[in-house]
């Protein structure tokens, strides 16, 4: 589950966003939307832990794995400045997938910001197997979006959300959501990544919409494997209620298990 | 090829090399990377009476060259360990040592009574010193007195070797050592997580949802070292190192400094295979040298 | 421009950002770096009644993240500041606060009379921590009792505001800041080194002629503000805060934590020019919050 | 005193030990021979410390100044690592240079290893100035040694020792320069810089053979300005003994100054 896996690009999507390209066939082979990469930005104790990334595409097929990643601190900041041909240290894939049910036609994907990584990969591995594919993609502003088209399969509608309205919806991606709501929740499930705020909204208000509905949280990390109890998130399962790991027993979490 | 086998006063291991507790969870996670079997033990995470929720998130926070703690002993209990843990670890073939905590005395000593009763276990780590829970843990591990009176009271229900393991966050961790010795341990860990914190200045509060954590990694090091070569000084009975260490040369300086055995802890985090790589490599280092056994590099710094 | 001007009880100082003892010299080599008249001020290596040669080498040690010294305190003793120093840092205008040790009380009682006497001088800083020296230092440092009692005495024949430097290898910081609190320190600083050890693998010994030595730097940082959270609740004296300061975000952690001023240690030895940075940037900071006093973040993550 | 040189040209000359050149107008026209740059390695707290070199050559004429690094470790790794056009931070230069006295028309130089470095920056600020320049120049083997003709000045006496006799004289080149003894203390002085086991050899003998002779010595170091008395070697001056700095009092002293 470890690998050196062979950068085959790096592309600046927009400021402080980055596409990466891997090459590891392994990993390549293994990943599932919903799963992660742990990553060791440099060869050195500072930073000294691993660094976890959502899968955003994976092809076994050509044997690459792509995250997408905002630079936010020192290790996102290192990890931009890889080359091609380099090579990156990937503990993965890791934790829970999505679990799309084939009882349910219409496929809702809700991406808050760079919470859209996991749902490019599900968008894609869902493409042709529902009837409907709709994609709700908010973001600050239009600066920190990322052309969607560009990574989605064909056949997939895609809604617009900036806060400042600059491109879009004007407002919260929840908002655009409630408000284009049509499909049944018989037929209809719903699958976010996101701002924890986004997360907690969408959980809160699908008590009365009555949607299946899959999240995707962060939690800082130690192992990423599900040996240290790092990552501890409150929530019910199996009658109990404590704290499970996200990178294990998640990432992915039924909305109704996490206690936010 | 040459043995590692080593013994520590009443235990022996097949190699000098441990996981140390609480990084290895209960071995199953790590056991899909190697075969656990080749460790010279797996000290598990600590174990309570009952079990124990944890700490609020965050509980993990980076620092330079190392990381914050604060889980707050989050473990299935006694018996859901007895009952699927244990069997699980013994099936496979790894050597099990159980670490543990209470809040009280009594605890302590049910946990010890009970396990001793146990086959399959090698020894028990007395965890006096976990930094992250309100009561018990630190408290026992701060004072000699209240130590002393412990372990007594644990040797005497404890059939298994007693390693007892000190926290680094005391004046003298000697007279500690001392105590520990006299009141019947048979091995020492040292050393625990040091108390620190972290505050996010963004949002002008402490990181961990606990506030402190215990600092581990490469970071204290230098800290872990140093007591192993104080107490190795003033006490006979074995020791066991930690604190940081990630490859061959940090373990050489805690054998050195006079560890009989070391333990990888956070390390494990960055490399799964940090473990059964420094088994392998301490093997190359002996024959390499020419050594016989450990014995001729334990203390070896000492002067 | 904000006004960074800072009481920490009876010490008035320019701005909250000093150099931290035994890190700085007596600022001369600083002195062709930048115009040290912009530090909130030089607290000067630890001085010693009569000149001190100091530990063999090597004295420095690099460690994850940080580094060990063990100079010993090295200085040329009380009579050659006043002759030589002092007045070089007068001229300058340089504040200055002098840290004082010894091996004996006399010798501390000796040190701040004399001191008190001289003109030019801000603050007396106790170093009752200094782990790389045989007497005194450390030993005045660990134990409440001993401690009250010397700071008692100082305070009597001290006429300057008293700072106390508190050593962070104890099992209780707070017991210690408020015995130095009721025995009439103005002011505490923390922390002081960890005592570590590095072992030369190579050579199999111990890397430092002293053996053990001072850990310092980033990787004692989440100890060191720790220790600033616990000590701010519990005691009224200003706190200057130390530890791996580095740049702005460290240093803001720290008086979030609770101190009212900052030293910065080893940084300086990495970049020159650290103090100045740090001094310009925590104004900007101030400008760029809208923050009228320091007050308003001073403790601020407590909770 | 505290630059981004840039990085101009950087060779491996033998296996393991590198020749660094840098562009930086003022450090080119301050540095002296026996001066030495305290650089940082990289933009990290890992590794923590400066590392000091010796400055092996500068041309105030053309801004550049050079240094020869072994690779023992982390930091001389990372170094060793550097691309043209990127910057060093380089402290320096500091130190306490050699100081020649006008009155020696012979100049003997002792290098062992890497410390022919400051050896090369001196001979060639001496070139053309003294009547004779001897280089005596050991290291354990020929696969260890640099070609001195290249950084050295034309008109300079090179000699050659390796411990295996792979070229030139075999043994120490204490002895070499011992066997070769034919200079008169009065006219000639010598400037030497390696292991410290040569330097003590040095000194013991040169109290019957009486030159005028200036060490080169290495101490951990920490600030490398005179600061933290961490550099600390023990020696006399001014009818003092007591420890005194590398970094600052040095590195270079004369060979009567060191207590051994
Ligand atoms: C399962 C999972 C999937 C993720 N997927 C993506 C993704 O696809 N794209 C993306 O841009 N980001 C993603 N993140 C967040 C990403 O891990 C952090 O932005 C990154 O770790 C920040 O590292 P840094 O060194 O730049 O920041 P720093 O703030 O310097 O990091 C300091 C420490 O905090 C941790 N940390 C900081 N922010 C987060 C966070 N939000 N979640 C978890 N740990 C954090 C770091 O890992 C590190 O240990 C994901 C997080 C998780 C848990
Ligand atoms: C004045 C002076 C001039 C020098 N000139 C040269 C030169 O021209 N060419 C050259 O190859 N080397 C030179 N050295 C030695 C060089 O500084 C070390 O080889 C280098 O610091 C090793 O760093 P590292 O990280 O690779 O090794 P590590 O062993 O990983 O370093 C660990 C720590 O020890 C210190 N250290 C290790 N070896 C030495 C040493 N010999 N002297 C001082 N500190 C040391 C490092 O600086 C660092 O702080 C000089 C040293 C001094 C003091
Ligand atoms: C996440 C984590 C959990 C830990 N839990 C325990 C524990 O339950 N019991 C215990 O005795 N020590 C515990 N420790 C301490 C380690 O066993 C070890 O003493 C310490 O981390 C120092 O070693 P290291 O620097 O190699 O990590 C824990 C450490 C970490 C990092
Ligand atoms: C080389 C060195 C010498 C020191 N000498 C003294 C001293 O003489 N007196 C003292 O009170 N503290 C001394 N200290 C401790 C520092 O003042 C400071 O408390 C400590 O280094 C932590 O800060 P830092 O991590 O920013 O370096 C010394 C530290 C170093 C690194
Ligand atoms: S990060 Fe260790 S359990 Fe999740
Ligand atoms: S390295 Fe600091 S005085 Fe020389």
């Amino acid at each position: 589950m470890l690998s050196k896996a062979r950068v085959l690009k790096i592309e600046e999507i927009f400021s402080g966003c980055f596409f990466l390209q891997l090459e590891e066939q392994r990993i390549a082979g293994d990943s599932l939307p919903g799963q992660f990469l742990h990553v060791r930005v440099a060869d050195n104790t500072v930073p000294f832990l691993r660094r976890p990334f959502s899968i955003a595409g994976a092809s076994p097929r050509n044997g690459t794995v792509e995250i997408i990643f905002r630079v936010v601190g020192e290790g996102t900041r290192i990890l931009s400045r890889l080359q091609k041909d380099e090579f990156l240290d990937c503990l993965g894939p890791l934790g829970t997938p999505f679990s799309p049910g084939k009882e349910f036609p219409v496929s809702i994907l809700l991406a808050g910001g760079a919470g859209i990584a996991p749902l490019l990969f599900l968008a894609g591995t869902l493409a042709g197997k529902r009837e409907k594919i709709l994609v709700y993609y908010g973001t600050p502003n239009s600066g920190e979006l990322l052309t969607p088209d560009k990574f989605l399969p064909p056949g997939v509608d895609v809604f617009l959300a900036t806060e400042d309205g600059s491109a879009g919806f004007h407002g919260l991606v929840t908002d655009l959501f409630e408000r284009s709501l049509k499909d049944d929740p018989g037929r209809a499930e719903i699958f976010a990544c996101g701002p924890e705020a986004m997360l907690k909204t969408l959980a809160k208000k699908n008590r009365s919409w009555g949607f299946p509905m899959q999240l995707s949280l962060e939690e800082r990390m130690a192992c990423g494997i599900g040996a240290c109890q790092g990552c501890a998130v409150q929530a019910h399962r199996e009658n109990k209620t404590g704290y499970l790991r996200v990178c294990r027993d998640g990432p992915v979490f039924n909305s109704q298990e996490v206690v936010w | 090829m040459i043995n590692l086998e080593v013994n520590l006063g009443p235990l022996r291991l097949k190699n000098p090399v441990l996981a140390a507790s609480g990084t290895f969870g209960f071995g199953e996670e790590y056991a899909s990377f190697f075969e656990l079997e080749k460790l010279g033990a797996v000290i598990v995470k600590g174990l309570t009476l009952r079990p124990r929720q944890g700490n609020p998130p965050p509980r993990i926070a980076e620092t330079p060259a190392g990381m914050l703690n604060a889980i707050g002993l989050q473990n299935p209990g006694l018996e859901a360990f007895l009952e699927r843990e244990l069997p699980r670890l013994r099936s496979i073939n790894a050597a099990v040592i159980v670490n543990i905590a209470g809040d009280t005395e009594e605890e302590y000593l049910t946990l010890a009574r009970e396990l001793s009763e146990t086959n399959g276990i090698l020894a028990l780590e007395l965890n006096l010193s976990c930094p992250n829970v309100k009561e018990g843990g630190i408290f026992f591990g701060t004072s000699a007195d209240v130590m002393t009176r412990l372990i007594r009271k644990v040797r005497r229900v404890c059939r298994l070797p007693l390693i007892v393991k000190l926290s680094p966050n005391v004046t003298d961790i000697v007279e500690l050592a001392e105590a520990a010795e006299s009141s019947g341990a048979d091995i020492l860990s040292l050393i625990n997580t040091l108390k620190g914190m972290v505050i996010d200045v963004s949002r002008r509060r402490p990181l961990l949802g606990n506030i402190t954590g215990g600092l581990s990694g490469p970071a204290i090091r230098p800290v872990a070292v140093r007591m192993v070569y104080e107490v190795y000084r003033s006490v006979k009975i074995p020791i066991i190192g930690m604190g940081g260490i990630t490859n061959l040369d940090d373990a050489l300086q805690f054998f050195l400094a006079g560890a009989r055995a070391v333990a990888v802890g956070s390390a494990s985090f960055i490399n799964p295979y940090t473990i059964p790589r420094l088994i392998s490599d301490l093997q190359l280092f002996m024959e390499s040298e020419g050594l016989q056994s450990l014995d001729e590099i334990v203390g070896a710094a000492q002067r």
